[in-house]
């Protein structure tokens, strides 16, 4: 088994911690993983992405050209990594954010998810990154969702973890619309 | 034993300082390595030891000069730039014989260049670097667990070795997170430092110089120090051999470019091709004697660098004459894909023997 | 008809700058194009780019750029300025570049009373590299290296860099303004004019210390950033005019 | 230009924003004598909730939010 | 019986100088030894030698020396002190070394408040290379590099660095003295030892800057070096002591 | 023509750039090419040119850049610890492509050293010396005569190509007296200079840079600038080659040590014995092609160098698989006598072929 | 120690110079208030003529000469 | 023809002035040459030495550890050199300043001149290098004295040609003090 996952849009919507919880899921399913993230002055106004590998053997180069997934978040990642994607794999588009239209691609697997507005809807506008991640986990199903949830508690600090139900709720309705999508 | 943490290399690399012993940091802020200072500064304070954010890269390096001296373990970390600013005082300390740590995630030269994960600096570590006759011991890390364990031993031997050693890594090893067991694998050796300045009590005043101005004085420090460097070429070889048996290619790569042809190695495995690889650990001492022998069964050789063909030499001398040589290279941030070496490791096969070093870079 | 009466320097170019929301890199930036425009000199300055979050300039203004290594734009400018003293030559340097690493160049390039123009753009911190400490952090205050508040003890004291400088003989002009708000920035506007000027007159080494929110890094909203510059900052970096040469005395 | 006078009548001034600069950092709004600028609730390409001007008759064109913009965004008319 | 009231003290060795004749660095190197005797702490002094005509300090003093790249004497002495705060670090530069290649580190160092002492030789020139000229020229010098004499407009002034440096917050002693005749001797010794004062009593940086003849590359004779010291440097390098800590209240 | 003068080197090479066109000088004082800066700080002002001498070494190299950065010729000279500090303003120049002329009179190291004649820069001359993939044009000089010609074409080819030039010369080259007809060779070339810093009149803003962020920037900018040395590598080698003909032994050495050995082989001659000599002028680009060719004919070669083997690695890349390669190298100021070299001529002639490179360093 | 008294009375002081240390630089002969010391003719080995002292019965041990002497060539006796 | 010499004494005494003035004779003379002095720290407080080569042929080494002809004018410098002469060579001693019991070498052509003595004598205590000059040019008849005379005025600075007359009287009575001994 091996997939890889690239996760983008504007720093500032948790692009990291979600990249972070994700490989935590995985490790508690004993897998290998890498997570790279972007960083210095390319965080600083522009994108903030990162990859993720999972694999059951030793992983090799930690990044790639041709992610078998992507979660863009934001306008600029699309035009980024749209084109990116293999042929048959998978990208999730944060239409909040995102016109619909500018997804084109027809030859792999998307899901549209308005993150901005479903997370507005739940009561807290900042997590549209969890909606992403339910979408994400429930799609594809590289790590199940109890292993985020079991896991989500070390990848978030301590002084927030008053805010760990909103966040199980938000990855919760990414993971029923990916479902119904 | 401790379990595996999901970690930063440099933060890895920062514990791994901490838990040889290493209570003196001397720094100055630089992407792609700021976590080191970032975990040091938050850190050492609690282990009683300095954390200082010097004014410049030359003040950071030569503090750091001034704690070794006392004998202390010590160190600083920096980038391209930073590294560049440090040649001056590395080359004091390779003359005056005083151990030290420098990390060096490099970054895209050159100028100011990048912060994607290259391999530029190659030729500037393990030449010496600075002024004059000299090496730093270079250690590549290629996984968050080798950021650790690699920074332990590069104390180890600078200490042994009085000798400046060198972490010679890039960003992605720098920034990436893998998990890691942070916990030493042998006990940290601590030696006697006689030489040490500690001030003159219970024993005659001594000094720590490079100034050689009487004659045949110099010249015979840098023949012990060469002395030296051979013992260091003799014993303390690192690099890891993989699948070199009946292998039709040796491929030879080290640090985060070893990694991505480990993924091609496996899609050519796929495929049916036997590919050796040879991933340098030390980058001085040189494995000469692992590649010599290696090229001596294996009659083509495939250099992958993130640069443009700084090892390469290296290899061309130390491989078999027989051999016939190949590159592979892309600089200035340009991280080659396990796709892009797979298609260098079927040319490199077909290509006549002719052809002793084609230098490839894919734009 | 109602007229335009605020519109963009020409020496500004249009292109969108990286900088974080609120940081007032931007508004020097403005005042300082605004100050050539003012002299008509736009075509024969040559800026000097550092290494921090300014070292886009050659996006930004309208002018010949040439990037220096992280804080040796004095010594850059001074090789331009020698070559070409018909030019207006100015350079534009963090807190870090400048009174940190490029310590000993802003200090003899002053010396030597080189005539170029220096804005110094002070806010406590290393904004490009995420929020270090600089020379001039204040004491007690918490940065990604400086977790615990900087203490004089491990980090030395803030820097006054103005005051400093204007020790030197060769210095013309130095002055400390802020923009924490629109009348500081009419007195930044000021000072910087009075900077250039002091070349255009060929007086000498003129320096305008810019006090500046960094308030990503310093973990605020940009208004919070404003109000901390004003009642932090300014209380120990005072504003003021340090040095002003009235006469072509120094000759 | 006429001077701009203490007395609240009412102005022909404006000012535009140009909408794609405006990273809402507010220093407008709250620079604004006349109250002028508020922002909007809708997200320009660059992501941010852009000031808005809802000032007209109100301004006098002092320019002062103009002043305190760092991105230029401001531009005034009177 | 006479007794010898006049002796080496036992922290110089008897090792006979390389330099030139009439070259108080040897009165300088004398005064740092008595010093060093008089606090009885020769045992745990550590020297930092600077390159220039002292660099070969490790040969003249009966300390334990370590030797550092030209100008950063201060920032290997910071590391030094860190590493070993009950040890008594001094470093011993030149004014190309410390007023030149080296203003950054003592600067910084100073600013930090490192608890060490600067002895800071001021010969006007680059000795050890040939007589250059150093920051510390005086306008109109003629040096080897200055044939015309040092001229403000394209070398810049000489820098006052004892006066710069007192107004850093971390020095706790900035003084000049001179060794042009035998009563600016005495003072000098007097400062020198409160410089190590200083450090035994934990106050923080402490620096004299010890005016001297480099007559050899000034090319007079010793005597009349010694004059143009009285004559020509003190009225431009007043003497006295700039900055003096009382009691502990930088804490 | 102009009357042959007995002239120190550095004299020559200062007399050079002034008549070069090169109006701007920064620097530094160090041993031992301290004559540079005196002789242009009395004769440049004369031109009405500018000499500067720098707080330090690293200001110097920066004036250097803001001086060539507006077209003007500009340069700057030190030794061993001076070169050290500029590397990093080095390689911005090179990855911003602005031409400047940087003298080396090599002194001794690691560290402070001594300043005896010696040759332990070349890594760091020919590898770069910063961080990051470039290369300066490297040019060395073996005479006062070669110190004032050498000196010309490095500001030609400087500004040919818009890369840093480095004279690599040594203290013997530097402080040796020798008659030298101090006059160009060829009228000195002027190129106009489009992409100089000189302000926007007439055309629009341009700056010049070394910061590239976006996808593929910098990738792209490091290739374009190796395909600028591999024009170099093709078009500007420069080597002396003498008595290859029928030689038993090719000897490879630059500067002072060549004419050592340049005794040695008239001792050899007198003795019957027949060797070639290589002297490399150009040590980047490399006479690669000339040592590949020699050695097809003459089966073996020695290097000979006042360093512990540094352009070994060099020649033992270069030079023909068949070729037995043996090194002589005294470091640290130790000059070889030619009687020495004469010994090592011996030895390599009586060692059997297997020796692939023996480093004999004679204390 | 006694204490120097102005008066000129005949005193046991002395100074001992340690000629091969001696640099000729003058300044003990300068500095010597009671003139006791002069330049000798002689060469010492390092080539300079040394200093010589000829105050026996005049110096009064005040150390002046040895405090400026940069080599450390004089002891003083009292 | 070849051959070389090395002079030294103390910083001062005018080692590298004779050794420019051989040097430019040799020119005259339609000579090879190189001259390499010594410098930098050295000259602090150490001495001072030049070697100068002279050749018809082109010259490689400009220095040697095994000279034709050594000067010395001081003691360090004899202990030095002295072993260094080439058996066979010559070695001109001042003895003035040294010792004439330490110059032991038998398989060398020595000269002992008392050069400082005879300059104090012609009435200028610094010409003893000149003396020194014309000993070694008349021993080793190495270029004329005649060339030496008439290179004179390019080697000794402009200011200084008042000392012309004296400079060539030292220089003819170390050679008449050669012939005799
Ligand atoms: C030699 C060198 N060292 C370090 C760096 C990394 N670096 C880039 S910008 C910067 C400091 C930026 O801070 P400042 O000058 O205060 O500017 P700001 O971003 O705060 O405006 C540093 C340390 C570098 N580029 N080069
Ligand atoms: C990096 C570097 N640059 C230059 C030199 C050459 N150098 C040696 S000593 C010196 C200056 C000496 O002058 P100063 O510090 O005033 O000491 P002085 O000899 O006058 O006592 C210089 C420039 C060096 N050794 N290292
Ligand atoms: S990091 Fe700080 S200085 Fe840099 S752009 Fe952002 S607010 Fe401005
Ligand atoms: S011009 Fe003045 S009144 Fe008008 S919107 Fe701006 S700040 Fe308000
Ligand atoms: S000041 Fe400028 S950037 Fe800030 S909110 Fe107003 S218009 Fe937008
Ligand atoms: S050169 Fe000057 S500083 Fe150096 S020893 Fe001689 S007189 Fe003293
Ligand atoms: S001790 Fe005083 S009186 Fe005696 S010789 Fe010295 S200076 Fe003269
Ligand atoms: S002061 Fe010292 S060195 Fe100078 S002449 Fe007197 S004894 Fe000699
Ligand atoms: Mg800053
Ligand atoms: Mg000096």
């Amino acid at each position: 088994m091996y997939t890889d996952v690239i996760m983008a849009g504007f720093g500032g919507q948790g692009i990291m911690l979600i990249g972070d919880i994700l490989t935590y899921a995985a490790m508690h399913e004993n897998k290998r993983v890498t997570y790279m993230p972007t960083y210095g002055v390319e965080m600083r106004g522009g994108t903030a992405n990162c990859t993720i590998m999972i694999s059951d053997e030793e992983i090799g180069s930690p990044m790639t050209g041709h992610p078998y997934s992507v979660i863009v978040m934001n306008g600029p990642s699309l035009v980024k990594f749209q084109p990116k994607v293999r042929p048959g794999g998978f990208l999730l588009v944060n239409t909040s954010l995102v016109e619909a239209t500018a997804v084109t691609r027809a030859d792999i697997d998307t899901l549209l998810l308005p993150a901005n507005d479903i997370a507005l809807e739940l009561g807290n506008g900042k997590i549209a990154n969890m909606v992403a991640l339910g979408g994400y986990v429930e799609r594809t199903q590289v790590v199940s969702l109890e292993s985020i949830k079991k896991t989500l508690p070390k990848a978030i600090a301590e002084r927030y973890h008053k805010t760990l139900p909103i966040n199980i709720k938000a990855i919760e309705t990414g993971a029923q619309l990916a479902r119904r999508g | 034993m401790k379990e595996s943490q999901l970690v930063k290399g440099n933060v890895a690399l920062a514990e791994a300082a901490i838990q040889a012993g290493c209570r003196y940091y001397f720094g100055y802020p630089i992407t792609p390595q700021n976590d080191i200072p970032e975990y040091l500064s938050e850190h050492l304070p609690k282990q009683s030891g300095v954390f200082i954010q010097a004014e410049s890269e030359i003040a950071s390096i030569n503090m750091v000069m001034g704690a070794a001296a006392t004998g202390a373990r010590a160190m600083t970390s920096s980038s391209g730039p930073g590294i560049s600013l440090m040649q001056e005082a590395m080359s004091y300390m390779a003359g005056s014989e005083i151990p030290c740590l420098v990390v060096n995630v490099m970054r895209c030269g050159p100028g100011l260049g990048g912060i994607s994960p290259t391999q530029g600096d190659y030729f500037q570590a393990t030449r010496g670097g600075g002024h004059g006759d000299y090496y730093n011991i270079v250690l590549a890390p290629a996984s968050v667990q080798e950021m650790f364990d690699l920074t332990m031993k590069a104390f180890d031997l600078a200490d042994k070795y009085r000798n400046p050693a060198m972490i010679l890594a890039d960003a992605i090893l720098g920034q990436m997170k893998e998990p890691a067991i942070l916990e030493p694998r042998e006990p940290v050796r601590t030696s006697a430092k006689p030489w040490a300045i500690t001030g003159a009590a219970d024993r005659k005043p001594q000094y720590l110089k490079t100034l050689y101005l009487s004659d045949g004085e110099q010249e015979a420090h840098n023949l012990e120090l060469m002395r030296k460097y051979d013992v260091i070429r003799d014993k303390e070889v690192l690099c890891e051999a993989k699948n070199l048996e009946g292998a039709e290619l040796l491929v030879v790569a080290f640090g985060t470019a070893s990694r991505i042809v480990k993924t091609a190695m496996n899609m050519a495995r796929e495929e049916g091709i036997r590919i050796g690889l040879i991933r340098p650990i030390t980058l001085f001492p040189f494995p000469s004697k692992a590649i010599l022998e290696a090229s001596e069964q294996i009659p083509k050789v495939l250099v992958v660098e993130m640069n443009t063909g700084q090892m390469l030499i290296d290899v061309q001398v130390s491989a078999h004459k027989s051999a016939g040589i190949f590159f592979y290279g892309r600089p200035g941030g340009g991280v080659p894909t396990p796709e892009e070496v797979l298609v260098e490791i079927k040319r490199s096969l077909h290509a006549t023997a002719g052809i002793q070093a084609s230098k490839n870079s894919v734009g | 008809m109602p007229q335009q009466v605020f519109k963009r320097p020409r020496t500004l170019s249009d292109k969108p700058t990286h900088f974080c929301p609120g940081c007032t890199h931007g508004t020097a930036h403005r005042l300082v194009a605004e100050a050539i425009d003012h002299f008509g000199v736009q075509e024969k300055t040559i800026g000097v780019a550092c290494v921090g979050c300014a070292v886009f300039m050659y996006d930004y203004f309208n002018v010949d750029v040439i990037e220096a290594p992280h804080g040796r734009a004095p010594a850059v400018a001074t090789g331009v300025k020698r070559a070409r003293p018909d030019r207006i030559v100015f350079t534009y340097q963090g807190d870090g570049d400048l009174a940190a690493i490029g310590t000993s160049e802003i200090i003899h390039t002053a010396n030597r009373g080189e005539n170029i123009t220096v804005v110094f753009v002070n806010n406590t911190v290393y904004g490009m590299t995420g929020g270090q400490m600089a020379p001039t952090t204040m004491l007690g205050q918490q940065t990604t290296t400086t977790p615990y508040g900087r203490d004089f003890r491990t980090d030395g004291y803030p820097i006054r860099m103005a005051e400093m400088l204007a020790t030197l003989e060769g210095v013309a002009y130095s002055a400390r303004v802020s923009l924490h708000n629109a009348k500081a920035v009419l007195n930044a506007k000021k000072a910087i004019r009075k900077a250039f000027e002091m070349q255009v007159n060929e007086m000498g080494f003129s320096l305008v210390e810019v006090l500046s929110a960094c308030h990503t890094n310093w973990r605020v909203s940009p208004l919070e950033g404003q109000k901390k510059v004003e009642e932090e900052m300014i209380p120990y970096f005072p504003l003021g005019v340090f040095k002003e040469r009235t006469g072509k005395d120094f000759l | 230009m006429s001077s701009v006078t203490s007395e609240r009548k009412q102005t022909e001034a404006y000012i535009i924003i140009l909408e794609e600069r405006c990273k809402s950092c507010r220093f407008c709004v709250e620079t604004c004598p006349r109250e002028c600028i508020v922002i909007d609730t809708k997200i320009n390409a660059q992501g941010y909730h852009p000031a808005k001007f809802e000032g007209m008759g109100k301004c006098t064109g002092c320019c002062l939010c103009a002043e305190v913009c760092p991105d230029t965004a401001i531009e005034v008319f009177k």
